[in-house]
């Protein structure tokens, strides 16, 4: 087994990595940029290599200078997490090339699998349903659109290069194709170093459906059941679940072996997730491979009780599959709520900052991948993800109520965040039933706003807050003014 | 003592006589009358059990002070409760009110990713005018109302801050007259 | 359902009584002394009474007062916790009385078995092995020093009237006898209100492992599997796990049987737990039936996924069990620390006090059932049990570690914990084997010290906390003395 | 500067060099010489990077400071680390080391269950003088020495705080004389 792992990441997936390798008695490298001098994952991890300044380009991006740290280090491996290198086949290819085990598939799969129309026509060559659509990357706008007039408005654009909603458009008539076709490529260039994009048929109202896969280094695939990933905004993924509600057993199963097929088909190693869009007749096309940890695992891991991040170190380091698919069986439902630093009621559109207060929701079924603190500051530079809270209850019902109660118990002050909207989000009819499809928030959530709070409460609230806090105090008489005696008999004056 | 506070778009009076020795005060909102006891628990912290004369409900309440008030979480919902008789605060307030609303500014820091017009164009209300980036998001700013371009103030690869105005627009019923 | 309950408890369990409240839609209403204004569990109720002032007599076992507290409010139900009136038949006796349901067995059912030895003479009734020795409670010395001589010295006194190592001595030597049962029975009279000891062999280096139970008022009884709790200081318990190192699947299955019957013979209903001791053959003896929730049920709900408070409140609501026993099902591995305000170097001894910082470990398969926060203040008064860590890995092994590691991530500061001694377990060959007896902590930490932490650490620590923290630079400029220049400077001029 | 530090039993000497415009000191604690980079993170947590000339180590400190010193949670070990030049705390502990070791007092507020000797009684080291309660558990106070009891300062169902004589013993050394 390796001694010392880095990880090339921050926040909370740098975390949740960092604790798995603690567990397993592996030193961590943490790595950081100008801007998360004071970032929590820094500060968790045995040592910390500042690469770079606060752009991901010239930090987290930065190949050579990660892979330096790892040998400068004696880091045996490397962990990339989600985003930034993780699907970079050339970062991959990079570290075989240093020495360094990069944990996740080969390269070649990696650049295979990321080129999503070379992944689709391998899926195609397999049997895997696709969507149809164009199976190379075009840059030629009439060839573009020629492709989108053929396959017939609305149409999807959508980056060669990787996922997370970056690049991706939909566009509705043709005089929209070139302005979304140029601000998709400038989107997929910034996140993925690659400007290439590809048109598809615009499926309306489907269900976004992932199943979990692991495989080893000897030939052995099994995959860990199905995620729910319907509810997206700004076409990234907000609200995940498992057990899904659209699936029959033979469904589930049928997508499984579907799954476990496209990582063969691939020559898969090590975790990765193969998307799903499911149409309402139970249909299912393949939508990508994402070669890497998920931001949404944990969901897979609070129903199958595995640990999804030892073993994919198990793996890297040659191991076998200590499981069997008949080892595989979902227990109750999770359900996950991303929580980011964005503004709710303004397009959930970032919003960065300083946390002044922080309480984090704790107890029976609850679990907070957290990588940030009372204090800390959210950099502008990044992908604004503060945490990520998962309930686990006997069903769904029991678990939608858990997540309620749980957000309702997550303080975060000073920054805005999404936890009044997923609120809503449980307790509506709607999500309860379990009718979750990819237009969820604008269907149902549009032009959302708070309910306000109880807004004599918070009256009196600020009044005990003045009267208790010796700096507000301070702030106070300053501002009034008039009353230069002790705050303390100012009460009785008035 | 009297407070005038403001939530939401909501302006609200609220008199109140507190009773430090005993952890509770007395409070008129409206013509609801409330006895309130607390605790001061940590520094963002208060708990009170608040009477309005027909039950006693506990408030859980976490509080931080920001440069435009007290942000406050009390039993799963927030709100940002200001002082209006604040006089910095309203300073602010006022400065704000004069610049922001009619004209293109970045809501966040950014950078801009390419400029939509020109000096002299003709808008439309709704119109993109600067697409700007922050945190890897792309956003259009458009603009507020119909016109015609001023100027623009930027050029792509540059960096704008909230309150910098990007393109100044000239209303069109201005240019009409 | 109810609309409201009162939790007649105060700490981590109130809290957690209150959370499965809020997610059943149910309003609660927390009871506090003098001593808990500010205690953690007033503060996350929806209602809150003032009962009495801090001495348990005059607030948490003040019957009349609770019930009354109950009506006043419209509570319709009350949880009891465990420990203060949580075992005690006239206080459900009480509540049937006053028309508010106790959540937990009739008041007839709790006195029988809350008797010790008519509980044992049932078991004795209805096949169950107990262990040898009184049947009756006692108090003159003689006949008990005659009950002694008899069984053969070493004896255990124990409690007739409550468990949790309240009352019990080991008496190893007749001279031992009467000063032991003189202070066994006053500790008794303060802890249950009632002074009964009874004497029984002492079983040498047994295991102790409980089966937790769920019975309705329907006649449907299951058991949830059983928990290991031989580790022990001061007779109660500090380390529980699931499932026992020590069961084979036939012995679990005896045992889970011999617990089902036990509880049938009582006519239980709502969640209990039947104590055994285990000797090392594998012979197993009737211990106590624990007639409420139990401090370690976090450990069985993690294996099995079941939210045993959910069940004990629809229980008590009058609903029929919706789990039957081939519904329960065992599944990794959990472990159970508690985290008292103890010193582990002198006996375990408690130490109240104020927390001056506390951060709890977070991430994949741990839970902290908390009842405490930064700057809050363990009262002398009541058990000072500060919270709890449960953890949760795909086996023993795994569990173990991810305990470890999450121990080491838990700062408390201000008050003494178990922390590192708990670190030391975790980290020993004989746990790690799982070689728990009820001896374990005098055979293998007898005499435990803490490793020293890396001194030069430490004084590096305190140095950067004297010269970042404004507080700690006044301070020490005004300990110094002899340099009135601020403190930026002084550094360069020595 | 210079600071003369005790953490358990052992006193250590440590001479720092701070260059706080860059978060830096440079610390000798006897031959050793250290490197530290640091962040201030909260009031309680501190973030280090510590290079012996070897390796750097990065250690996430948690300090609290209390009336004795120090303590400092770092890596998963907990200490008290306290400062032998700070004149206050010595005085306390002079006083306490004066008073403290050869009486029979609680090491916390308890109340007396029961006294289980009288004025004038011989008693051996270690046997049991007086039993206390605390938080419902009971624990007997013992003699530290042979000797025989002056006075009972106590009386059952009274309160005792840590400091309180509640026997008085007589060394049987100073009684042979």
């Amino acid at each position: 087994m390796f001694h010392k792992i880095l990880i090339a990441n921050r926040g909370e997936i740098a975390m949740r990595v960092i604790r798995t390798c603690r567990e397993m008695g592996i030193a961590t490298v943490a790595v950081y940029s100008d801007a998360d001098k004071k970032a929590a994952h820094r500060f968790c991890a045995d040592e910390s290599v500042h690469i770079g300044s606060s752009e991901p380009a010239r930090s987290y991006l930065n190949i050579e200078r990660i892979i330096a740290a790892a040998q400068e280090t004696g880091a045996m491996a490397i962990h990339p997490g989600y985003g930034f290198l993780s699907e970079n086949a050339d970062f991959a290819a990079a570290c075989e090339a240093a020495g360094v085990i990069f944990i996740g598939p080969p390269s070649k799969v990696i650049r295979a699998l990321g080129d999503k129309t070379v992944a689709r026509r391998m899926m195609v060559d397999s049997g895997v349903p696709v969507t149809p659509g164009m199976h190379r990357a075009e840059t030629d706008p009439v060839r573009l659109a020629e492709a989108a007039e053929q396959l017939g408005y609305p149409v999807l654009i959508k980056a060669a290069g990787g996922g997370g909603g970056k690049g991706m458009r939909i566009v509705a008539s043709s005089d929209q194709l070139p302005e979304a076709c140029r601000s998709a490529a400038r989107e997929a260039a910034a996140a993925f170093g690659n400007a290439d994009i590809y048109i598809e048929k615009y499926i309306a109202r489907p269900r976004h459906v992932e199943i979990q896969v692991l495989a080893d280094a000897h030939g052995n695939v099994i995959h860990l059941l199905e995620r729910e990933c319907s509810i997206q905004r700004r076409h990234q993924k907000i609200i995940e679940e498992s057990p899904s509600t659209a699936l029959t057993p033979i469904l589930r199963d049928k997508m499984g072996q579907a799954a476990v097929a496209a990582a063969r088909a691939a020559g898969y190693v090590n975790a990765g997730t193969v998307e799903f869009l499911l149409d309402e007749n139970g249909g299912f096309y393949f939508l990508e491979v994402n070669t890497r940890l998920q931001v949404e695992h944990p969901v897979t891991e609070m129903i199958t009780g595995i640990d999804i991040v030892r073993h994919q170190i198990e793996i890297a380091a040659g191991r076998k599959l200590n499981l069997s698919q008949s080892d595989i069986a979902g227990r109750g439902h999770a359900i996950e709520c991303r929580i980011y630093a964005e503004d709710p009621e303004n397009d959930f559109f970032p919003s960065p900052g300083k946390i002044l207060f922080l309480q984090e929701p704790t107890g029976p079924g609850i679990r907070n991948d957290g990588g940030v603190y009372s204090g800390a500051t959210v950099p502008l530079e990044y992908d604004p993800i503060l945490s990520k809270l998962i309930v686990y209850a006997e069903n769904r019902e029991l678990a939608v109520k858990r997540m309620r109660d749980a957000l309702s118990r997550y303080v975060i002050l000073g920054i805005k965040t999404p936890i009044l909207f997923l609120m809503d989000v449980m307790d509506s009819e709607t999500f309860k039933q379990g009718d979750t499809h990819t237009d969820f928030i604008p269907r149902h959530f549009a032009n959302w706003k708070p309910t306000p709070v109880n807004p004599h409460g918070a009256c009196l609230a600020f009044a005990v807050h003045e009267l208790t806090g010796k700096k507000r105090s301070e702030a106070f008489s300053t501002a009034k003014g008039q009353f230069p005696t002790p705050w303390e008999t100012l009460g009785n004056w008035r | 003592m009297e407070y005038n506070l403001r939530i939401s778009d909501a302006d609200i009076r609220m008199e109140i006589d507190p009773h430090r020795e005993n952890n509770s005060l007395t409070a008129v909102i409206g013509e609801q009358e409330y006895r309130v006891s607390y605790e001061a628990v940590s520094e963002n912290r208060i708990y009170m059990v608040v009477d309005d004369g027909k039950e006693k409900i506990g408030m859980d309440a976490y509080v931080a002070q920001t440069a435009d008030g007290k942000v406050i979480h009390i039993n799963g919902g927030v709100c940002m409760v200001s002082d209006n008789d604040d006089s910095s605060r309203q300073q602010r307030k006022k400065n704000g009110a004069a610049g922001l609303p009619d004209r293109v500014t970045p809501p966040m820091p950014s950078l801009v990713i390419s400029v939509l017009v020109k000096t002299g164009d003709t808008v439309e209300k709704g119109q993109g005018v600067v697409v700007v980036s922050a945190m890897k998001m792309e956003t259009t700013l458009m603009a507020p109302y119909a016109g015609k371009v001023r100027s623009v103030n930027v050029a792509e690869g540059d960096k704008a801050a909230p309150g910098d105005i990007l393109v100044d627009i000239e209303r069109a019923e201005t240019y009409k007259n």
